[in-house]
């Protein structure tokens, strides 16, 4: 393998995990732009949705309806799975989140801490264990580009989350739904005397948020094959370091984050000793959140008047 | 609010003092392994087998002077702290020997307690040498250490796949970190072999392209994959995609009916090394009843190794008559034991002796494929 | 003994907030800083005590350069101030407030505290008692285990300057005491403030009630756009014409019923 | 106009009482603001002036007693649907999106519309009553001065089309000359047919704009009377008016 | 309001039903309508259970027993509190002392668990509840005390009591390293460098193979020992006690718990735990009040990682072993768990919630693999009715209103 060749093969890496993170992250910029909770079970979120997908999936599969109208149950599958994981949000949020809205943030970190470890179990009891394997349907068919091979499902995957983060960005800038997510992420209470409806707002967020979760979740499964209960957990953690990477609550900050972190973990892994590839991408947050302490694209705070 | 605290605490030491009154004459089996957290796969596996060991023997009968056989399953969390507590609770409960537990790290602490109360141990997976090194009367091991482990892989590696250039991969944890350690001093010695790269990975990552990448560059025969399972299909399925020529090697953490089943083509030609599968009776009869108890069409690793480690226990009492340790502890020792696993004689410091041969994964089955012991194929 | 700006700028991004101010506080008079919403008042508090460094220009205090030292330094040197929209710690007793304002003149650490030395507990009975003495002095003596948060508007306002007073300083900077205070609390801040000077203390005053600032100022200075427009004492300013034209407005100056 | 308060209200509260968890906070208010008028409500800091605001937008829901709003009862109602019927606030300390710029700001105002047209119409309305917020459209509310978010404060409430404007302390923390400006607008509002509900600490101003006013005590009206009479009231002067 | 509760019982039973049948039913290809129908069919009986106690609550038999048993139960304990302090606080000295010589093995081993964890959250507390720093990544400072202690003891054959001293100030330097670049963040930024800093050490632990030994861990330490005079033969001698057994080893952690609770108590009643307190209520007004923020906030970092690294040597001490995989993310979240849920800022309440997150998953021990999934509800469980912990500060009570609080002062001014 040319070194050329190596490297590109490698920002290609980096650019597909990246993407994956960047995709889980924008749950918790979401979330935590409307309500500042870190949600924690967010990563498993992630994992529902790709159990679902593989549900779905494996249904279609053995109807003989993959093979058939592939576009199609594509289609549904994510949808189902979106759908589903919509469901639980709103179902987590009227439980554990929204009667502590009024408390302490730690409470409700806690609250999201617990929600965590009893949807990560319960997934364990539910659907086993053991990894399950994901129907193989992206193929291994590709291109080659500048001698670095990209799979069409890797290109499938960038391109998707792509458009759902230009969709969001869209979405919350422009629409009137979306302006009252930011109005109410900023002061709830004179959001609420505008006539805008704050409950129906949040649960607006916690279903976006967790939707693109399973988004991602799904889209993980059928790349790499697997599904696994605790699967959300490191991803989680790695998400929720690249939203903060890039400036908690903000959108294409939650991308740039997410690519960064990708970026820093492959490349570091390609040229230099591989073991310490987390402890890098976790001096690289510190040294980014030291130097600006908002992240990268953080909204400035508006000079705190004093 | 110290009134509070007082009454939970009252509260809570009478429960606990009403908990651990004893129960009639059974013969007690605890168990120690990770029924939660990333390994509960491999620590449910280990239930299940003792389990399923239990119902054997009681449907056969019995043991004569036991009225029931009752097995005490504890959560080792792989956590050192854990597992002693559940280690403590065994001893108090009176079990008579503990199957367990699965890491190396849980395995070592749960072991003090266990021993000082002179309650026999046999652990189904802990192959770190540390284990038994610390010369544990009480304290057996059912499965062969790494360094036996890794013999057997470099055996093959240097006369019968006759390969110059190795790279490893280990996931840094106390189990694989164990086999590379010793893979890469016995290649060393013996100068056959050149490592040319030896990579690590996280527990619990999904992307492994980075390294794969870095070793396609490379271009060795063989990669070594010293991982669990999880990671071993993920890692297989990454490797071929990528179009990597090198020959995937692995261990038995990775021989699991699951490693073929989520790498599908990808595992195709890999080989692992799994202790030899002798097709006994003893063999026939665990796997029949297990996939009829447990619903499962395939069976686990250290289930099996788990149904000898509870049935030598179970013999051990019947032969002795008797639940003492130390006689208990002689009848172990001194017994050559037929099993699942084949034939198990431990040795002075606990070890059953090696007998590891090498499968290769063929047609979405493991096949046995070379035994280093004679140095035939099969 | 004065506080004295020399050309002092201050930037935010392309942002002019203040523009070569000079201005000099001397000692035992009370001086105001008047000037429309956003004309940079509150930035010029934030300058003194430490909250930003200047751009440019220099700022002096009895003999100390304060650019680029920390805020508690600067408090310790004698300055103290309180705050637009009061800043007090509202879980914490009102004792507790004029407590941690004493941090800077007591010296207890870690060590001592862990180890309750005889110094500690001498030193913890000074504190108390000088912090009740400052809420006597302030007349909020009644409110001392009450919550701060659960004082009324007014006596937050006191409780903040008697945390401020707690500092031991010698310039008090207030910024707006008298906002959302009704004519009989603004009296009697009023004539607070003017003991306080009595008692030889620099007040430095931010202020938007002309009643307060001309009735009890000895000297005012105007800023608009971050630039001083006019300094001198309030006679002189309420007839200054760009004062009026950039601040007062006629109908102040007509009606001009100032007590 | 008769004695015991406007003829015809636009809003009317009934005995109205708000608890904040344990605190009696509006013991029995009662008050009525007449279609097209400008009525105020005086009284010191803690007696319950923003209460009675949050009372009639049901963010602080009345324990008892009614709100009429022509006609209708809201007291039962949520925030959002007081405002869909047309009661907009604007309330004390700005309240300003301050990482949302000043159209989008305006925007939120007009939330509940649905005419894009007359959205679009208004929008030029309120920028040529504050032509600074035209000029400043694009910038984020939080880097406005403190009079701006005033001034965007107000315009956004206008942008509901409201039937009822309640303003809360308008004046509070704003220079004299801004002051002026500021009571001017309200003025000129009212003039053009809104009905004006004015909570404010400055008195004097309160009501020498005012047709009525009420004063505030402890959680109960001590005084209703027209806004010149509240002048001339000797209480009023010795209280509010530091005279 | 029956109608209302009928509305929601429907809902959320449509909501479980859609949430579980799919997860709980779909293992395999084939649906298992059993194992779905069961669980779906527990879980709405509970809902149903709930729905009709909350009508129940409703009526006016309902509230007068209430009140009866309310009654009741307050003359009881009304009884129990004559109790004067000191005396409570003997007797429950006296109590915890005697405990050993009535408690096997087991218990003893999980009440020493008990108390590493109430020492390592009354540490987390100077943090978190005094400072107000939030820490995700504090189980680093418990690594660092482990594996100081170890390798002195493994390298040097230095002492349990000796090596204390040096895991105190490692620790602390610790402390101070991960606490000085977060010093200008805040909040939810300062949680996320905080677990990444937790995460580097425990990374360093694992990679570092030549010190550390990497994943296999160090093995084979010294427990703690004591000199005790002995008058064999008459004569006085002293002789080295090693403190093998684990009632000795309580002992000692309890020793250290006590120790720590007065720290923290006297702490939390100086000066520095006022400055504390201030800079968790507003950081920018008590700097210019006059506190030298900077210091403090690593002062409360370096003294919450003194108490984290004693709890630390004491582990290695007492297992003869330690392994980076002892130190991972979620040891972080229960010692958190443990500070909020029994009540940030409060002594008796920290005690509570180790008790309550380290003694009683141990009782469910039979629960096996359910374990962690009761674990997990009922946190989110008891978060949500009791927001502010098992027994809240005083002044904690307070700030969890204060929402409710700030809207009413706004209102009023």
């Amino acid at each position: 393998m040319e070194t050329q060749a190596f490297l590109v093969q490698q920002i290609v890496n980096a650019l597909f995990l990246g993407s994956i993170y960047a995709l889980i992250a924008l749950g918790y910029t979401m979330v935590y732009g409307i309500i500042q909770l870190i949600n924690f079970a967010h990563g498993e979120m992630f994992t529902a949705g790709s159990f679902i997908g593989l549900i779905v999936l494996g249904a279609l599969q053995r109807m003989g309806f993959v093979e058939s109208h592939f576009v199609l149950s594509m289609f549904v599958v994510f949808a189902m799975a979106m759908a589903y994981v919509a469901f639980l949000g709103v179902a987590i949020e009227h439980v554990a989140y929204k009667p502590l809205r009024r408390a302490s943030r730690l409470s409700a970190l806690l609250s999201a801490l617990g929600m965590s470890i009893f949807l990560s179990n319960g997934m364990m009891l539910s659907q086993g264990v053991s990894d399950r394997a994901y129907p193989p349907v992206l193929g291994t068919g590709g291109i080659h580009v500048l001698g670095a091979r990209i799979t069409y499902g890797q290109i499938f995957i960038v391109a998707f989350a792509v458009a759902l983060m230009v969709g969001l960005n869209l979405f919350v800038k422009k629409t009137k739904l979306g302006k009252a997510m930011r109005a109410t992420a900023q002061n709830r209470r004179m959001a609420g005397l505008l006539g805008i409806n704050i409950d129906k707002t949040i649960r607006t967020t916690f279903v976006i948020g967790p939707a693109l979760g399973a988004a991602a979740g799904v889209m993980v499964g059928m790349y790499y094959g697997s599904v696994r209960f605790d699967m959300g957990f490191i991803p989680g953690i790695k998400a929720f370091a690249a939203a903060v990477l890039g400036g908690i609550g903000n959108i294409t900050g939650a991308m740039v984050g997410g690519m960064l972190i990708g970026m820093v973990e492959v490349l570091w892994a390609a040229f230099l000793p591989s073991e310490w590839k987390d402890v890098t991408a976790f001096i690289v947050l510190i040294l980014v959140l030291y130097f600006r302490p908002t992240g990268i694209l953080g909204e400035r705070v508006i000079e705190e008047r004093v | 609010m110290m009134r509070k605290l007082c009454v939970f605490a009252i509260c809570l030491g009478l429960v606990f003092g009403l908990h651990t009154l004893a129960a009639a004459k059974t013969l007690k089996i605890g168990t120690l392994s990770p029924l939660t957290g990333p390994y509960a796969q491999d620590g449910t596996d280990i239930l299940q087998g003792v389990k399923t060991a239990v119902a054997l023997v009681e449907a056969a009968g019995g043991i004569p002077g036991f009225d029931k056989i009752e097995v005490l399953p504890g959560d080792s969390a792989c956590d050192g702290g854990k597992a002693t507590m559940a280690a403590n609770k065994h001893i108090n409960s009176g079990v008579h020997a503990v199957v367990g537990a699965y890491c190396s790290s849980a395995t070592i602490p749960a072991s003090v307690p266990l021993n000082e109360a002179k309650i026999i141990q046999i652990t189904p997976a802990s192959t770190h040498e540390d284990v038994t090194e610390r010369g544990f009367k009480y304290l057996f091991r059912a499965c062969p250490r790494d360094d036996a482990q890794a013999a057997a892989m470099v055996s093959f590696l240097e006369n019968a796949l006759k390969i110059k250039t190795l790279a490893l991969i280990d996931d840094k944890q106390t189990y694989t970190v164990g086999l590379t350690k010793n893979i890469r001093h016995l290649v060393e010695n013996h100068g056959k072999i050149k490592i040319v790269a030896h990579e690590h990975i996280a527990p619990g990552d999904k992307d492994f392209t980075a390294v794969l990448t870095k070793l396609k560059k490379i271009d060795p025969d063989a990669i070594y994959m010293s991982t669990y399972q999880p990671e071993g299909s993920l890692m297989a399925r990454q490797a071929k995609a990528l179009g990597l020529r090198a020959h995937l090697l692995s261990e038995d953490a990775v021989y699991h009916p699951k490693y073929i089943e989520v790498a599908g083509k990808a595992a195709e030609g890999s080989f692992l090394t799994f202790a030899k599968a002798p097709d006994t009776p003893e063999r026939r009869n665990f796997e029949a009843e297990y996939k009829k108890m447990w619903g499962v069409k395939k069976i686990g690793s250290y289930a099996y190794y788990a149904f000898d480690a509870a049935n030598i226990i179970l013999g051990a009492v019947k032969i002795a008559k008797s639940t003492d340790p130390d006689k208990l502890e002689q009848v172990i020792r001194s017994t050559t034991w037929k099993g699942a696993t084949g034939t198990i004689k431990f040795d002075h410091k606990g070890d059953r002796g090696a007998s590891y041969i090498i499968w290769v994964v063929k047609n979405g089955e493991f096949v046995p494929y070379w035994n280093p012991q004679t140095g035939q194929y099969f | 003994m004065s506080l004295r700006l020399e050309k002092v700028s201050m930037q935010f991004g392309g942002l002019v907030a203040l523009r070569d101010l000079d201005l000099e506080i001397p000692e035992g008079v009370i001086i105001s800083l008047i000037g429309p919403n956003g004309a940079g008042k509150t930035t010029v508090f934030n300058l003194i005590t430490g909250v930003y460094r200047p751009t440019e220009g220099t700022i002096h205090y009895n003999g100390h350069r304060l650019n680029g030292l920390p805020p508690h330094k600067i408090i310790a040197l004698g300055i103290a101030r309180t705050f637009q929209n009061i800043r007090l710690f509202k879980n914490m007793t009102a004792l507790e407030n004029v407590q941690v304002g004493m941090h800077c003149r007591t010296q207890s650490g870690a060590i001592r505290a862990l180890f309750k030395t005889r110094f500690e507990r001498a030193e913890e009975q000074r504190i108390r008692k000088r912090a009740q003495e400052i809420l006597q002095e302030l007349g909020i003596d009644r409110y001392q285990d009450e919550y701060a948060g659960n004082l009324p508007y007014g006596e937050q306002r006191r409780l903040e300057i008697a945390r401020a007073l707690a500092t031991d300083p010698k310039i008090l900077l207030l910024d707006e005491p008298a906002a959302g205070m009704n004519p009989k609390e603004t009296e009697d801040l009023m004539q607070l403030i003017l003991s306080l000077r009595n008692k030889g203390l620099t007040i430095f005053l931010v202020e938007h009630d002309m009643k307060v600032v001309m009735g009890i100022s000895d000297r005012i200075a105007v800023l608009d756009h971050g630039q001083k427009i006019a300094e001198g004492p309030p006679r002189a300013i309420q007839q200054d014409e760009r004062v009026i034209e950039a601040y007062l407005g006629r109908r102040h100056t007509t009606t001009g019923s100032i007590s | 106009m008769n004695e015991n308060g406007p003829a015809k209200a636009v809003l009317q509260l009934n005995e109205v009482h708000t608890y904040y968890g344990r605190i009696h906070a509006l013991k029995g208010i009662s008050c009525r603001i007449p279609s097209g008028g400008i009525v105020c409500l005086i009284g010191a800091n803690g007696a319950g002036k923003s209460t009675t605001l949050m009372t009639i937008c049901g963010v602080q829901p009345a324990a008892k007693g009614e709100i009429l709003f022509e006609g209708r009862p809201i007291h039962r109602m949520r925030p959002e649907q007081i405002a869909s019927l047309g009661i907009s606030q604007v309330p004390e300390g700005r309240q300003i999106f301050p990482l949302m710029t000043t159209l989008e700001n305006l925007e939120m105002g007009a939330y509940l519309r649905k005419d894009r047209d007359g959205i679009k119409r208004d929008l030029e309305k309120v920028y040529s009553l504050f032509p600074v917020l035209k000029e400043r459209r694009n910038q984020l509310g939080g880097t406005l001065s403190g009079g701006e978010q005033q001034m965007l404060a107000i315009a956004r409430a206008l942008m509901s089309r409201p039937r009822l404007l309640l303003l809360d302390e308008p004046s509070l923390g704003l220079a004299p000359l801004l002051v002026e400006r500021i009571f001017d607008t309200i003025q000129e509002i009212n003039r053009a047919g809104t009905p004006i509900f004015l909570v404010e600490q400055n008195a004097q101003m309160a009501l020498s704009i005012s047709g009525w006013g009420y004063v505030m005590e402890t959680g109960r009206i001590v005084l209703a009377d027209r806004a010149r009479a509240l002048l001339e009231d000797e209480q009023v002067k010795k209280a509010y008016l530091g005279e | 309001m029956v109608r209302r509760e009928i509305q929601r019982f429907c809902i959320y039973t449509l909501f479980l039903t859609i949430l579980v049948l799919p997860m709980v039913g779909m293992r395999g290809p084939e649906f298992e309508a059993r194992r779905a129908f069961t669980v779906l069919s527990v879980l709405v009986g509970v809902l149903l259970l709930t729905t009709v106690f909350r009508l129940l609550r409703e009526t006016s038999f309902y509230r007068n027993l209430g009140q009866r048993i309310r009654q009741r139960r307050d003359r009881a304990l009304g009884k129990i509190q004559v109790l004067p302090r000191p005396v409570a606080l003997g007797s429950l000295f006296f109590l915890l002392a005697l405990f050993p010589f009535a408690a096997n093995n087991y218990v003893i081993d999980v009440a020493i668990t008990v108390l590493i964890y109430v020492t390592l959250g009354l540490g987390l507390n100077v943090v978190v509840g005094l400072a107000g720093l939030l820490d995700l990544g504090y189980i680093a400072f418990y690594a660092v005390g482990a594996y100081t202690y170890s390798l002195l003891n493994l390298h040097y054959g230095i002492p349990f009591w000796f090596a204390l001293p040096f895991g105190v100030v490692i620790g602390s330097l610790c402390g101070c390293i991960i606490g000085y670049p977060t010093l200008k963040m805040r909040g939810d930024y300062l949680a996320i460098v905080t677990l990444g800093f937790g995460e580097i050490i425990r990374l360093v632990l694992n990679n570092w193979d030549n010190l550390t030994k990497g994943p296999n861990g160090l093995l084979g330490m010294d427990k703690p020992k004591l000199i005790l005079p002995s008058f064999s033969d008459g004569g006085l001698s002293w002789t080295v006690v090693p403190l093998k057994s684990l009632p000795s080893l309580y002992f000692v952690i309890l020793a250290v718990a006590l120790l720590t609770v007065i720290a923290v108590h006297r702490l939390n009643n100086s000066r520095i735990g006022r400055a504390w307190i201030a800079i968790r209520e507003d950081e920018t007004a008590a700097e210019l009040t006059g506190i030298p923020t900077t210091l403090l906030k690593l002062l409360a970092y370096a003294l919450g990682a003194v108490f984290a690294a004693v709890a630390g040597a004491f582990f290695a001490a007492k297992l003869s072993y330690t392994n980076p995989n002892f130190f991972v993310f979620l040891e972080s979240c229960v010692v958190l768990s443990i500070v909020v849920l029994g009540g940030m800022g409060s002594i008796p309440g920290i005690i509570l919630g180790a008790l309550a997150l380290i003694a009683i998953p141990e009782l469910f021990r039979e629960l096996a693999s359910y374990r962690m999934l009761a674990f997990g509800g009922a946190m989110t469980v008891m978060m949500v009715l009791k927001p502010e912990g098992f027994i809240p500060a005083t002044r904690r009570k307070r700030e969890l209103h204060e929402e409710e609080l700030e809207s009413e002062e706004a209102a009023d001014e």
